[in-house]
Parts: C-alpha cells; structure tokens; sequence
C-alpha cells in the first residue's frame, strides 16, 4: 500500500525488538470478542487511477456553479478565487501542519493569522478579531454565547432578517443550555421593530447586514438602543465582499461581529469547510472563543507571535473554558488572508463595486418582467423578488435549463407564506449573458 | 564568522514584515473590470471611510505567502509525532479530487437534483463509517471532534429528555480526558464529574462505579485512551453505564489505532465522533479544518442533528426540517451540510486504502508506537507498561535531578530536526511526552528518531543542560516570550501613531 | 551554543540523503491492480536483470521533494537579479490553465479535429508574437532559445542555398554575444567571426563594415545586447548586412525590454527567437523546459521548420510534410508541434497583460534597471554609461585592490538573502556584474537590494575581506568544490561495494 | 496591473533618482522612427477569470484523453501521473528557480539532477547519463552527432524502424552539417538487414526499440557487428515504460542511448515540453552534450552537487562545445525523477507488466476480427494492425464516437504504402470497457 512504508522485513524485525510474536499480539487488551477479522463489507484497496475514477463519477452527477449561470447566495457565494491563493494553500508547510504549538517552528502559520486578525478587524471595523470558528453559523452560536456570558444575562432577541441556518444553531445551544431565544418570524417586506424587544434581561439582539433577503441597513439607532439597556449587539456578516461596500458594523456601534468568511478564498464545496470570522471590541478580549495569535519577541529579542491568552480555552481552562472548539479553520483562514491581500483596498473596492453592479443590473432587468416583484428596497448583492408561481418549482424548472437560479426562500424557512419568494445574488462571476440567459429562461418560466 | 547581513536576511531564511508594512495606495494584486455604470441601492449604508488594507502586487504576495511557509513545519517536512493529532501523510490525490469541478464549485444550495453525485458520495462514506464502527447511524454535519462531541452530548440529552430523564445532569469524564471532552459536556448543559486513573493508566473502576447514580446521564471515555492504551474494561464499563441509566459517549479521537480491527459498537458505545482529520488523513491545515461525523447506537440513532441525507430508491433527498424528519432530530448544529471538503477527502482516503489497507493502518500503527516503546523504555521513562496502542507514553521521570523539564527537552528535539511529541498532557502522568508515529512513518525514520531520543537523553543524563535549556538554537526564531504576550496583548497590527511615522 | 545534533538535522533545515540509499525491496509508492494474465509477446527480448530502482513509499517521497526544494532559491524566494535570463514572476493562473482538461491531456497525434481549440490557440499565439515583433511568419517548434537561434540560422543557410549562395559560410558574431550564439552557428555548419564591442558597449561599427565580404551570410546580433543597452546603430548595421547579400539574425533573449514599444521588424531585423520563458514568463523550472518561437522576415518566411499551423477558413490544420507545403520548409527540427504547455502559458501572460500592459512590461523593467544603475553606480563601476535597457552592468573595478572577486562579491549577495547577478558575462567587460530586476520587482524590494549591495561595496573597500572570500556561511552548503568535481566526476549514484557494504 | 508592483508615486521617485523626465526618455537610445507608440492591433489587459474564460475556450474545442477510450502512442504515451508528482513539480523552489549556477543555494536543484541522472543510466543500463534534453528527437540527433564526434566519421545509419519525427530531425541536422544519412525505407513487417549497411566510414548504426511499429528486437548482434567496423550502436527508446519489461539497451551493447522520457510524470500536453534522455559509456563522457551534474563536498567537507564538466558546453566552448543547447527541460527531469522514485523496482515492474498485459488484450481481441491483421510479431504496449480500410478514414470514424483510436502510419510516412496500417498503444489506462469499446467500434467502422 503506497503510503505505508513498513515492509514485512520491517515488521519482523521490529517485532523481534519489542518482543512480540505477531501484529496481532500487540492487541492483547482488546477483548476477545471484540477484535474483528476484518472481514468487513467494503471493497479493497485501489490504485490511484481508480479512486479518482471513482471520484469523477460522483463529481460528473452534479451541475457544478463554474460550469453555467449561478445566483445562488444565502450565506455562500460564487467567487472567483485567484489560483495564487490555490497553489499558496497547498505548499506542505501550510496544508500538513498542526495548531501552531511550537511556535519556533510555526513562524508561518502564526505571521498569518497575525495578519487575518487584522484583516478582520480592519473589515468589521472593530478591535480584535479570533483567528477564526468552523463557520458563520457556529460564530454566531459564540457570538450569542459570549454574549451572555459578558451580560451575565440569559436572552438573546434575534432578527427575522437573520440566516435560518444560524438562527436554528443558536436556539439548539439555547434549548441544551435553558437559555431564552426570541427570533422574530421571516419576512422579506418588514423589518421588525427590533426596538421594543430589548429589555434588561436581554443579553444581546443579533442582526445580520446584508439580512437574509438581501436588505442592507444602519443599525447605528438600535446599537445605541441595545446599549442604553445594558444588552450588546450582535451583527452577522454572511456576505464578506459587502464590508467593502457598506458601513461598517464597527462604525454602527456593533459588539460583536460574527459572520462566514468565504467569500474571499475559499470555494463554495457545497458548504463547507468555510471560516467563521468573529471579532469584538477590545475590552472583551478575555471572553472571546477560539485562538488568538499575539505579538511577542523571542530570546533574542526578535518579533514573533504565539497563541495567546489561552487561559480562556478548553485545553486550559476545560470545563470553565468560553468555548470548546480546538480544531478551527486554518487553512480556510489562510486562504482567505491571501485573498484580502491580493485585493488590498484598491481590490476590494472594485469587487465590491462590481458585485452591487451586477446585483443593481439583475434587479433592473427583473423589476422590468412580468410576475416578478422586487421585494428587497436596498441591497449589496443579494434580493429577494416575489413570484407570480411557486419559487421551487421555477428554480427546478431553471435548473432543467443548466442555470441556477437563485434559493427559494420556503427551502430554509418552509411554513412562512414566502413560498413565491425567491433569493437571487449576483457577483463579480455573473456575465452580461449569464445573467441575460437566466432573465429570458425566467420569463419562459413565469410565462 | 560573519553573522551580521545589511538586509537581515540569512541566506535562504528570509525575512518578511507584516502584509500591512508593505502596501502602497492603489496597488492590487488582482484585475477586475470597470464595473457598469448604476444606479447604487446601498442606500443609506454605503461605506465612508476606507478600510485601510494594505496594496500589494500578486508577486509580493506569492513570496510574502511562500517565505512565511518556509518557517513551518509540517509532515511533509519531518517526523511529527504530536501524540492524540495522528499526524499521518496526507495524499495529494485527495487534494486534487476535492478540487473537480462537479464537487469543488457546487454550491451548498443548489436543487437536489443537481447534486445527485454530492449527496451519493456523503451517502456513501456513511457507510463506510457505520461498516467500520458498527454503529446504525451517523450524523455527518459536525465540523470537527469537539463540534461532534458536542453532538454525540446533544444526542444522549435528547434521548434522556424525551425517556424524561430530565435530571440526569452529571457527565464522568476521566481525568485524563482532552480538554474539549469536559468542555462540551459544559456547552450542552451538563456537570463534568470527574473520574481517576489507575495505575495501569486506565479508568479505576471502583472509583467509577462508586461515581455511579440517578443523576449520572453518562460517561465520555477516549478509547483507546489519551495515555495509548486499551481500556480492557470497555465492555463492562459500558455494562455498568447503560445499567445506571446512562449512556456511553466515545472520543473517537485514537480511532486510528484500532480502524478495521475494532468496532466500537461491538464495545457498548452510543455515540462516537471520528475526526475525519485525523484517522482518514484529511490535512489539519495549520488548524482546521476538520470534521466529526459522530456515530450513534439505535439508542439515539433518531437524535441526531440536521440535515442528514436520505436515500429514496435511486434517489437522494436532503432532510433540513424537523417537519420532513420521521425521526426526532434535535436541530441544526453548523449552516449548511457538513464539511463536504473533507467528506471528498476522506472518502477518497478509504477508497485507497479499503477494507485491508484500513486494518494494516492500525496494525502498523501500533507496531510504529510499541517500536518507540521498547526502543526507548531504557532510556526514558515509561509510566505504564506495555503494549501500547497506537502511542507510546512517557513522564518526565528519567529527568529527575537534570534541571532539564518536558518543554526544554521538546525545544532540543525541534533543533534535532523533529517536531516535538505532545507535552504535558494527559495531565494524569507528570511532565507527560505522548509519541504517535502513526503508520506512515518508515523503520528507517524511526531508528533515526529513536537514535536521536536516545542521545538526547544522555545527554541530558551526562548534565548538558544548556542544549536544553538554551533549545531551539538551530531555528530562525529561538524560544518566544509567552508570559509577555499575555500580559499585553497585541492581537493585531496597528498604524503606527503620528510620533512613530514621524520618526521613520 | 550547541551546534551538533544527533541526527544532523538544524531545526528546519532537514538533510536529506539520495533515494537510492533510501530504499528497500518490494516498497512502492504507487498502487496499481494485478495485471491480467496473457501470454507475453515480448519474444527473446524479455528482461532478466533487475534495474535496481530503490523502492519507498508516496510518504517517503513527497518528504524527499518537498526536503529538496527547501534548499532552492527561486523568484518565489525573493530577489533573483540574473542578467540575460529575465526571471520575472511567474503566475499560478498559468500553471492552472496549462493543466485543464481538454489542453493537458491532449495527444499529439489525436486527429486534426479534435484538437482545433488547441490549433487555435498556437495560430493565436502566432498572431500575437507577429503583431508585437512587426514580423510577417514565426516559427513555433523551437524548444528554446538556442533551438529558435538554429532554427533561424537554418532558414538563412535555406534561403542562401536557394538564391545559389552556398558559398556563404561566415557568420559575424559580436565578443559580447551569448555562448549559444556561436555554438549554434557552428552546429549550423557557419564558421563563426568575431566582432569586437567599442568603448559604449555597441558593436564596433568600423571593425564591422571591415568584415564584410562576399562570403559572408549575415550576422547574429543580441538587441538589447548583453551589455544591456541598446544597440543604436542597429538600423545602420542591418542595412550594411542586407548590402553585403547577409541576413540579419537578432538574438531576442531581451525582447523583455522592448515589448511593446520596438518591433525587430522596424529595425531591419531577417529573424529572432523569443525565449517565451523569458519575456512571457513561462517557468524557468530550475533548467528549462522553455520555448523559442522564431519570428521570420518577408525574406525567410518561405524557410520555416515543419510543421506549422494553418487557417483554412474556419478550420485549422497542421502542415507536417513537405509535400503538404506550399512554402520550401528545410525539415523538422524537434518531436511533434512545439513546446504546447509553454504556449498555453505564454498566450495566458499575454491576454493577463494585453497591449497596454505589455508596453508597461518594458517600461518598467527598463525604469527597475535604471533605477539600480543609478542608485549604484557610485560605489560600484558602470563601465558604459546610462541609460541602460531592462540590464544595469557593472564591472569588477571598484574591487580593484580589495582582493575581493566579482564570484566573491556574489557569495556575499547569498548571505544578503538574494539570488546573485549573472557574473562574468558579458565577456566584454572585466569581472561582470549584470543585474537585470525585471518589472516585477517593486521599489521596495529595489530598496532593499540597492542598500544592501551598497552595504557590501563599502565593506569590501573598508578591507572586510572574510565576509567575501567565505561566503557564504548562512546557506545550508558552503562554497563547493567544483575543480575537485569536474577533475574525477561522479555523475550517478553506484551501489557501495562489497568492501564497503561489509563495513555497515 | 496585478503583477506590476510600481505605483504612479514610485515611477516619479525613480525618475527623479536617475535623473530622467519620464519613461520614454529612457528609450532615447532606439531610433526614432522605430519607437512604437504602443497602438498594436491587440486587446487590452484582463483580470484572471477573463483569462481563465478564454483558455476554457480552447480546451473546450478539443477531446482530451483522460476524458475518452486513448490508443495513441508513437511516441508520446497515454499514462497516470499520481498527483503528488504535480503537487511537488509545483513547489515555487522548483517551478521559479533557474539552472543552477549558484550551488549553495540550488542543492535542492542539482540533488534532482543527480538522481535523475542515475535513474536514467540505471534504466538504460548505460554507465551515465546526462540532465537531459529537450526532448527524445532532437536527442536522437545530438546522439548521431555525437557518434560523430566520437568516431570522426560522418555517415550515420538509420533503422526503418525509427521513429519519422526523429529521422526527421537527424536529416535536417545532416543536411545543414553536410553529413551523411542513410535512412531504410519504413516497413512493419521487415525489419531492414542494417549489418550489410555498417562499413568503415559508418559512425553509428541508430535502431528503436521498441519500433515505431512496435516491435521489440534484441540488438546484441548489431552491436557487436557495429564495434567490429568501429561504429557506434546507438538506441533509440521512445516508450521509457518499455526499459522495465525489456532487456536493456546496455545489455544489449548500445554506446549511445536517447529516447524520450515522457511516459514518467509529464503529462501529454499536445506533444511537449517533454524530457530527452542521453546516456551512454563512461568512456564517453567528455563527449556529451547538455548539462551534467557531479557529486563533491563543499568547505566543510560536506557532501553536495554540482554542475560538472562544463567545458564541454555553450557557454565556456562557445563554438566548440558539444551541444548549442542551454536551457533543456529541468522541470520536466524533476517529474521523471519524481515518478520513477513514487515506481521503485516493485512499480515499475508492475506497470510495465499491466502495460503489456494491456496491449496483448487489445491484440488479441483485434487478430479476431474481420479486416484486421496484427504486423507486429513481439512486442511491448504498441503494435501495428492493417486494416480492411484506409486507417485515417477509420480514426476519423472513431473519432466521432469519442475513440482515440490510433495513429495512421500514413501520418507520420505518407508515401510509404502505409495506408492501411494503424499504429496502436495501450496502456495501464485503459480499462477493461475502453477495450471493448475500442474493438467493437473499429468492427463497425470496417463493417
Ligand atoms: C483525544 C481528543 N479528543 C478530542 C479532540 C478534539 O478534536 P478536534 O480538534 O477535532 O475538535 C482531540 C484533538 O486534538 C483529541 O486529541
Ligand atoms: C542572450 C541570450 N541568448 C540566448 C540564450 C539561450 O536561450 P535558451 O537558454 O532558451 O536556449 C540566452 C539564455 O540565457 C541568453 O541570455
């Protein structure tokens, strides 16, 4: 087997040494009854060649995004990824190393998470930033958990605007932990009145900018608002490309910043692994989850930086620690550094320029159809438009067509009268003819 | 012998400030369009102020990027026998598939019928999971062992909730348990009650059974255990949990020393997680990412997380609604479906090693350990006895008197060329060093670090102090301030203030 | 400070030692399926003896490589200010594009439709290089510079040969010209003629038109020369050849910096290669592969090697033989149709720039190199003055008394962390220093070289001798023994023998 | 530009240093009327998922072979390249170096190229062998020179069995040199009596094993009725695959022996870049052409590598040196050696085998059929049928279907009578259906 190196010479005579009869023996604790033959029902091993084979066969049963039309977004989002970024990610320092514990020989992995801890801050326009979760969901699980423990309350209000997928993360913490979770119902036309839920049980009100249908908003008033009563807020990026378009949370008076950095570096792999971003202000760094990397020097007086304030994780602090994740998204994170490097401000800018335009010239064309109603006032990339036909049905039709188009929103909140509405997002990746192609097959669609 | 360059520089160990030291306004290290001209919808929200990233060209970037990978070390560089990480070689054919088109760009969303062949390859590494472990379910969507843990803890409450056992709050959890174990334990709602080791390194069972009672919703036990070794009780430990009303979480974190040889089922356990990242080599990255499917026994095989995947005849389908479930699946844990990428990866793992690859895995990889043990038994010292399983133990006892500690004698194996094993835990032995080669390690790498240990310790024995405590010396960074870095954290870089630009 | 280790091994930089001492009977490191039983056909011819490939697994290899290519430098390291060789930095989109299906796994005898995306884009290319050179024909088989110098040497022999002037054997060929130039004359069957440079570094006009004669065939002039200036004359000097019945090869190795803003065929120019893995940054890859398209005159352009693309209409086909040809091709110079993978590369560098982009190519690789020569040219000597091309050129004066070399002062540049200058070449000038920064450095980095190098001319006068003559020390080798390497070489690994393996 | 570092502010600052007023007036040394203005009939620059596009539209317009039944060999061979060999040639250390001129820091480089140059001789048999050349025809014709060299003569004898491109390219040499060329006519049933051809003005004798057409020869007769005339054997092995079935070129008496080194970790890429491999007698050695590297110690007597022997070559010989060639094919060394090392004995062995096994399959299946007759009589995983009908007419025909089907020998020897023969390879890629496919498709096409 080509990645095992012992040969049976090997075995025997390393088995001489140890004084051993036989691999088996070496199982001696193994109960009896529980050490199997390895007889299993599975095949044997396979060359090369075969598994990837095997591995095209699975790939060529699915319509892949980078090969027709794609305006799907809902909290992962078609970009292209510059192939620097691929090739950087897959250098073996990088892929085969572990949470940077030496960090004599870990200088790399920790200058860059050095460096995506900035970046994020820079982004959120807050303080500090983790070196990141698993993903936007489970960030702003922590977000919420933080924030009770900061608050030392137990209720969390949460907008209708947020991604069902994090808000169904938070109320499954929430129901193990008897904590109070108010999610306000889905609905792309109102916003709720956020206002006049806070009160001085709630730990923190979660929003997410760009909401899940698309809106964006200043939330500067309820920042204000959630503080005058004690409570934080909690803001929620699915979208990264927006913070280089929009306010930033930082900038409306947000706490905590939570969200799913995929977006920039990472591909869509149908959904995972992603890299949770998560950043507060400054005082509340000791109650963070996750990793942090810090600046510090080395005997010889020589910058360098280590994983810090470790005190508040698992491995540490076990039971009483603010988290218990170990294993995070490095790699993820790297890809993403990378990738904010490459745009540096100038980047940025234009993509995300580029992706309001895209998102700007779909909504004209839309609005411009019968039996569409553009249901989201303003936006970055994303909205939502209103069906004269089930929004399933017509996606599934688009799909027969090779485009696909967009998220019905009953897929991730089924029972919410939104079975007509539909969530489109466009990007830099969409072309003057993609989005043309899915305009005319939607008209055909609708007709 | 000069030391002093003009640049810093030493030759191919390179210098390299922060991205933020190097930008200039304007530059880019991508090409977009001009985007067409429109009427904004930002609205109110449209940014204001810059958010002050740094520009840089892509060739400054690929070598900022490529001179920061040469200070890392990975397993692609040496020997890295970091005990419970099973730092085996991670294939680049997996890196290649996971990459195709059909899998790498599909979008988490999409129509189930587009995703046919995605939903047919989580399907089937199910499978081979549920085969190996002998376990009737398993929930797919946890992001790593911790996330799984939490999700095995979620599984056993449900369960205990929905029998009405609303009171059994108190989970055991050995003393020697990773740290998350404990942690999870505390994020789903429970007490952490904790259990000792004997002196054979294993659960005391009359301390165990004295933990026992009606409050008591289970026991979360490493298997083979944070020490390597077998917990030869497994099977009654399990009789006298399930006996008490509880039931059985398994760290499958040491999956790796009894893959194809052992099924957890057949040992009494209820729910298990598999880091993906581990036994079937997806690369841990630096720190992740992982993933964590998690087993589950008939007992709480209906409490598992959604979304799962259903197979319908020929079909496929995605359950991501209580509503669409005939089972009673206590919620979402993670957006979207799991870590597909590492799915891709590990599938193609199993695939290249099958049914016989798997079981010479964990042969190998205990033999790889006890080789260790008995190579360095003399000369170290070994808490318990062996055989091992799939990592070799030892304490800090052989250097009594030496002045020399587990961290110092780590940092001189660093300038030997290795990565150090892990230290200090499991904190049931003192000053612990825990050794996995895992199965991808040669004899030949082996005699060489065996050889090494052996002269680092008499070494150490013979009172060269200063190789210890002055390690690492032959690295481009000698040992970092961590005290320091703790008491004023810098997490991030800032502009310099107006006094510091002035001075430059 | 302790300086051995056990294993010889210094923190990360990690000895390696040959495969073949590596490996053991029967490991492998790749899987293959049991071939099917057949009866063999393979007559009397069947091998008996083992080849005796040392055998180790994927793990063992990739850690070999991966070891190797930590003790290279290469652009991705840094600076790499190699004169004549423009090593500019190479793209990973390139790298992407040349591997897709349908472009990689192309054979080259697949039948002509289906390949026309690849005859295509050859035609493309073609189009493009003519365009940027003003040239009506290029030739697109040649694998390399030397290989494009042969081809178009041979298109001159063919087309004298046709006009009846086989007595044309002499070919001029400046002092300062690349040792391909004359090795490819020669292996053309020309006698090779030197001509000297004058005191600016350009061919000596009148020692030039002195050598002019009936027998000669033309002349192999470098533009840029390797001085790295531009040669003014050139429109004069290629008007003299043509008067003499010669033709004009022009070596292209720094069309870098030009592109965009002089075309050869403006200056009188019959033929010139391009080094695509010079100004189209295709990958040197430590030695190669490259590709030398030959652009052609009015003149040659009947005198191309086989084969070549052509359009008919809306369908491409490949001209393989000369009876397939309208024009007189003197035959095929190498295996199938040019070097494809640096083709791919090469058109994908050129949409990446466009014609905008290009011209700025030249623009700054011609400010870079200024900007050295400016910034040095008053602690080392510039033996002709400024401006210069795309190269600045110093020479070995300002070490004059130091005892220091120009191969000395190079070492000293490895410990600064840079990849050194080419040296001793052109040979025009004593001791040469030619450092060519190409565009793709930024200011910074120019910054950083400029003040290094500053660093070191001040210490080589201030009689720092030690810091040259052993340098490098910061490199994992020290200066190597090549008289000792070249006096008894050992070009392969062998089995030790008996005596030796005894002694194990 | 994304790989353009300069800013606007950095160009002024650099001007001012050296004293210009702008760009262009560092150009004043090209005559005016030869200064273009930049206006070429050319596109603008594109951002990397423009460029991306495009090239998607090229290979679009093609039918790759990994992605259909693939029979085509003379020459260039259809096998597996195991993804660490890509991932590894990939490393920026390797990709982005040059030749290694300066050894302290190119070990990484140069420790290749001696690996590579034993695999090579131990593959051939030979006693050393050099860093390669660009590829197995233009070695071909570097060996005929070098026979040349050796023997002072200047007539070379060629095989009909020798590949065309590599007669070719030995022609177009001999033709600008002036040397002499003796070509047998291409047949695959008779092997020409090339002893009756060596006389004493005969530098070298040059055969191809296995042929062009496929078939496999032991040579020692030849060799030693060359040596008897003081010619040189020089062999030819297109198909390096082959050297772990068959007896050596070495053990056949071969002086001098080139080929092509494709089949071991380079990928088909449409013909090139590939790898030429050169070895030959120690006694020799002086006389090679191309780099070689040599083992020796550095200042602290440590073992290193280095380029050796260096006289011989362009740039210290100028007109005198062996070869013209500079810049070869190092990257692509580096993919043998990669591949050739992931072999061993056990792999090599065993592919070649599958190889076979995969050849003799087909032939078995076609000699059974109507309107085919097998020409080659032994042979290793190439082999040549005659057909019922004109062989391109048949791989057009396949073609259609998605069958690579095979080489007409009319391609590569128009003229010769060859019409109806079809030159066939298989290899460990094809699997058991690409057979079936292939054989049921060529019975309808000659039905
Ligand atoms: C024994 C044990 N349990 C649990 C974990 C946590 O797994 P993860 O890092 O994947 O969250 C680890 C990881 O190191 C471990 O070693
Ligand atoms: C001026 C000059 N001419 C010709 C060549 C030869 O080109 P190649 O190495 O591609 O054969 C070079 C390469 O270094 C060169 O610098």
């Amino acid at each position: 087997m080509r990645y095992l190196p012992l040969t049976e010479a090997d075995r025997q005579s390393m088995l001489a040494r140890i004084g051993a009869p036989s691999v088996d023996a070496l199982f001696k604790d193994v109960p009896e009854q529980a050490y199997h033959d390895g007889d299993f029902d599975l095949p044997d091993f396979k060359g090369e060649l075969e598994v990837e084979r095997i591995l095209r066969g699975y790939a060529g049963e699915n319509l892949g995004a980078n090969s027709v039309p794609c305006f799907l977004g809902a909290g992962a989002y078609h970009h292209h990824v510059p192939s620097s970024v691929d090739y950087l990610i897959q250098r073996g320092e990088f892929l085969t190393a572990y949470t940077p514990y030496q960090p004599e020989i870990a200088q790399g992995t920790l200058q860059y998470v050095f460096e995506f801890q900035t970046q994020v801050a820079l982004l959120t326009g807050m303080d500090v930033a983790n070196a990141g979760m698993y993903d936007g969901a489970t960030s702003c699980g922590e977000a919420v958990a933080m924030a009770m423990r900061i608050t030392k309350r137990k209720k969390a209000v949460l907008s209708g605007w947020l991604h069902p997928h994090y808000r169904e993360v938070v109320e499954t913490n929430a129901h193990f932990l008897g904590t109070e979770i108010h999610s306000e119902p889905s609905d792309p036309l109102t916003g709720t009145d956020l206002f006049a839920l806070i009160d001085d049980e709630t730990a923190c009100v979660v929003v997410q900018n760009p909401g899940i249908f698309g809106h964006v908003r200043d939330y500067s008033d309820l920042a204000a608002a959630c503080h005058e009563k004690g409570a934080l807020l909690v803001m929620i990026v699915t979208e990264a490309v927006s913070l280089g378009a929009l306010k930033s949370p930082g900038e409306m008076g947000a706490d905590i910043v939570a969200g799913e950095g995929q977006s920039f570096g990472v591909q869509l792999g149908y959904g995972g692994p992603y890299v949770g971003l998560f950043a507060t202000r400054q005082k509340y760094v000791r109650n963070m989850p996750g990793r942090l990397c810090g600046e510090t020097v080395d005997e010889d007086g020589r910058r360098g930086y280590v994983l810090t304030l470790s005190t508040r994780e698992q491995h540490i602090r076990r039971e009483k620690a603010t988290s218990n994740i170990c294993t995070a998204s490095g790699l993820c994170a790297l890809a993403f550094t990378i990738h904010v490097a490459l745009l540096g401000e100038a980047g940025l800018d234009r993509l995300a320029k580029l992706n309001h335009a895209a998102a700007v010239t779909l909504a004209e064309k839309l609005e411009a159809l019968d039996g569409v109603e553009l249901l989201t006032d303003s936006f970055f990339n994303e909205f939502t438009i209103r069906l004269s036909k089930p929004a399933d049905t017509v996606v599934e039709k688009l799909a027969g067509k090779g485009i696909l188009g967009g998220v019905p929103a009953s897929r991730m909140m089924p029972g919410a009268g939104l079975d007509d509405c539909l969530i489109l997002a466009a990007t830099e990746t969409a072309t003057a003819e993609d989005i043309d192609r899915f305009v005319s097959s939607l008209k055909e669609a609708l007709a | 012998m000069t030391k002093d360059t003009y640049t810093g520089h030493r030759g191919l160990m390179l210098e390299e400030p922060l991205l933020f030291e190097q930008g200039q306004e304007g530059r880019t290290g991508v090409d977009l369009p001009e985007p067409a001209a429109v009427k904004s919808r930002l609205g109110a929200c449209a940014r204001g102020r810059s958010v002050a990233l740094p520009g840089l060209s892509e060739p400054q970037v690929v070598r900022h990027f490529t001179r920061l990978s040469q200070r890392n070390y990975g397993i692609d560089s040496g020997f890295f026998p970091l005990g419970s990480c099973t730092m085996k070689h991670n294939p680049r054919i997996n890196e290649k598939v996971v990459r195709l088109a059909g899998l790498g760009d599909l979008h988490p969303m999409q129509p189930e019928s587009t995703v046919q062949g995605a939903l047919r390859l989580i399907d089937d590494l199910a499978d081979w999971l549920m085969k190996l472990t002998g376990m009737p379910a398993v929930a797919m969507s946890p992001a790593a062992g911790a996330h799984g843990e939490l999700c095995g803890l979620m599984a056993i409450r449900s369960k205990l909730d929905s029998d009405g056992q609303q009171h059994r709050m108190r989970m055991l959890v050995p003393e020697s348990a990773h740290g998350t174990n404990p942690a999870s334990a505390a994020a789903c709602g429970f007490t952490v009650d904790p259990i000792p080791a004997n002196k054979r390194g294993r659960v005391d069972l009359e301390a165990f059974r004295a933990k026992l009672g009606d409050d008591v919703a289970g026991m979360m036990l490493t298997n083979p255990n944070t020490c390597g070794l077998f917990e030869n009780d497994i099977i009654e430990l399990a009789a006298m949990i399930h006996d008490a009303g509880g039931y059985f979480y398994c760290d499958g974190a040491n999956f790796n020393a009894i893959v194809g040889r052992v099924r957890p089922g057949d040992l009494g356990v209820d729910c298990m997680h598999i880091n993906l990242h581990k036994t079937f080599s997806t690369p841990h990255g630096g720190g992740g990412p992982g993933s964590g499917p998690t087993v589950l026994s008939d007992a709480l095989s209906d409490f598992a997380p959604l979304p799962y995947v259903v197979k319908d005849g020929d079909h496929y389908r995605l359950v991501e609604h209580p509503g669409d479930a005939d089972e009673k699946p206590f919620g979402r844990m993670k957006g979207f479906h799991g870590q597909m990428g590492m799915f891709v990866r590990a599938i193609a793992y199993m695939l290249s090693h099958g049914r016989d690859g798997l079981r010479q895995v964990s042969g190998d990889a205990v033999l790889n350990a006890n080789y260790i043990l008995a190579s360095l038994k003399d000369v170290m010292t070994a808490p318990f006895g062996g055989p091992c399983m799939h990592e070799a133990l030892f304490d800090d006892h052989f250097l009594k008197d030496t002045g020399i500690s587990t961290l110092d004698f780590a940092k001189a194996m660093i300038d030997e060329g290795f990565h150090p094993m892990t230290m200090y835990f499991p904190l049931v032995v003192h000053g612990a060093m825990l050794m996995e080669p895992t199965e991808t390690e040669s004899r030949e790498a082996l005699d060489e670090f065996i050889g090494s240990m052996r002269f680092l310790a008499e070494k150490a024995k013979a009172g060269d102090v200063d190789r210890f405590k002055n390690a690492p010396q032959l690295t481009p960074w000698r040992r970092l301030d961590e005290t320091g870095a703790a008491r004023k954290p810098v997490l991030r870089w800032t502009p310099p203030g107006p006094d510091q630009q002035a001075a430059e």
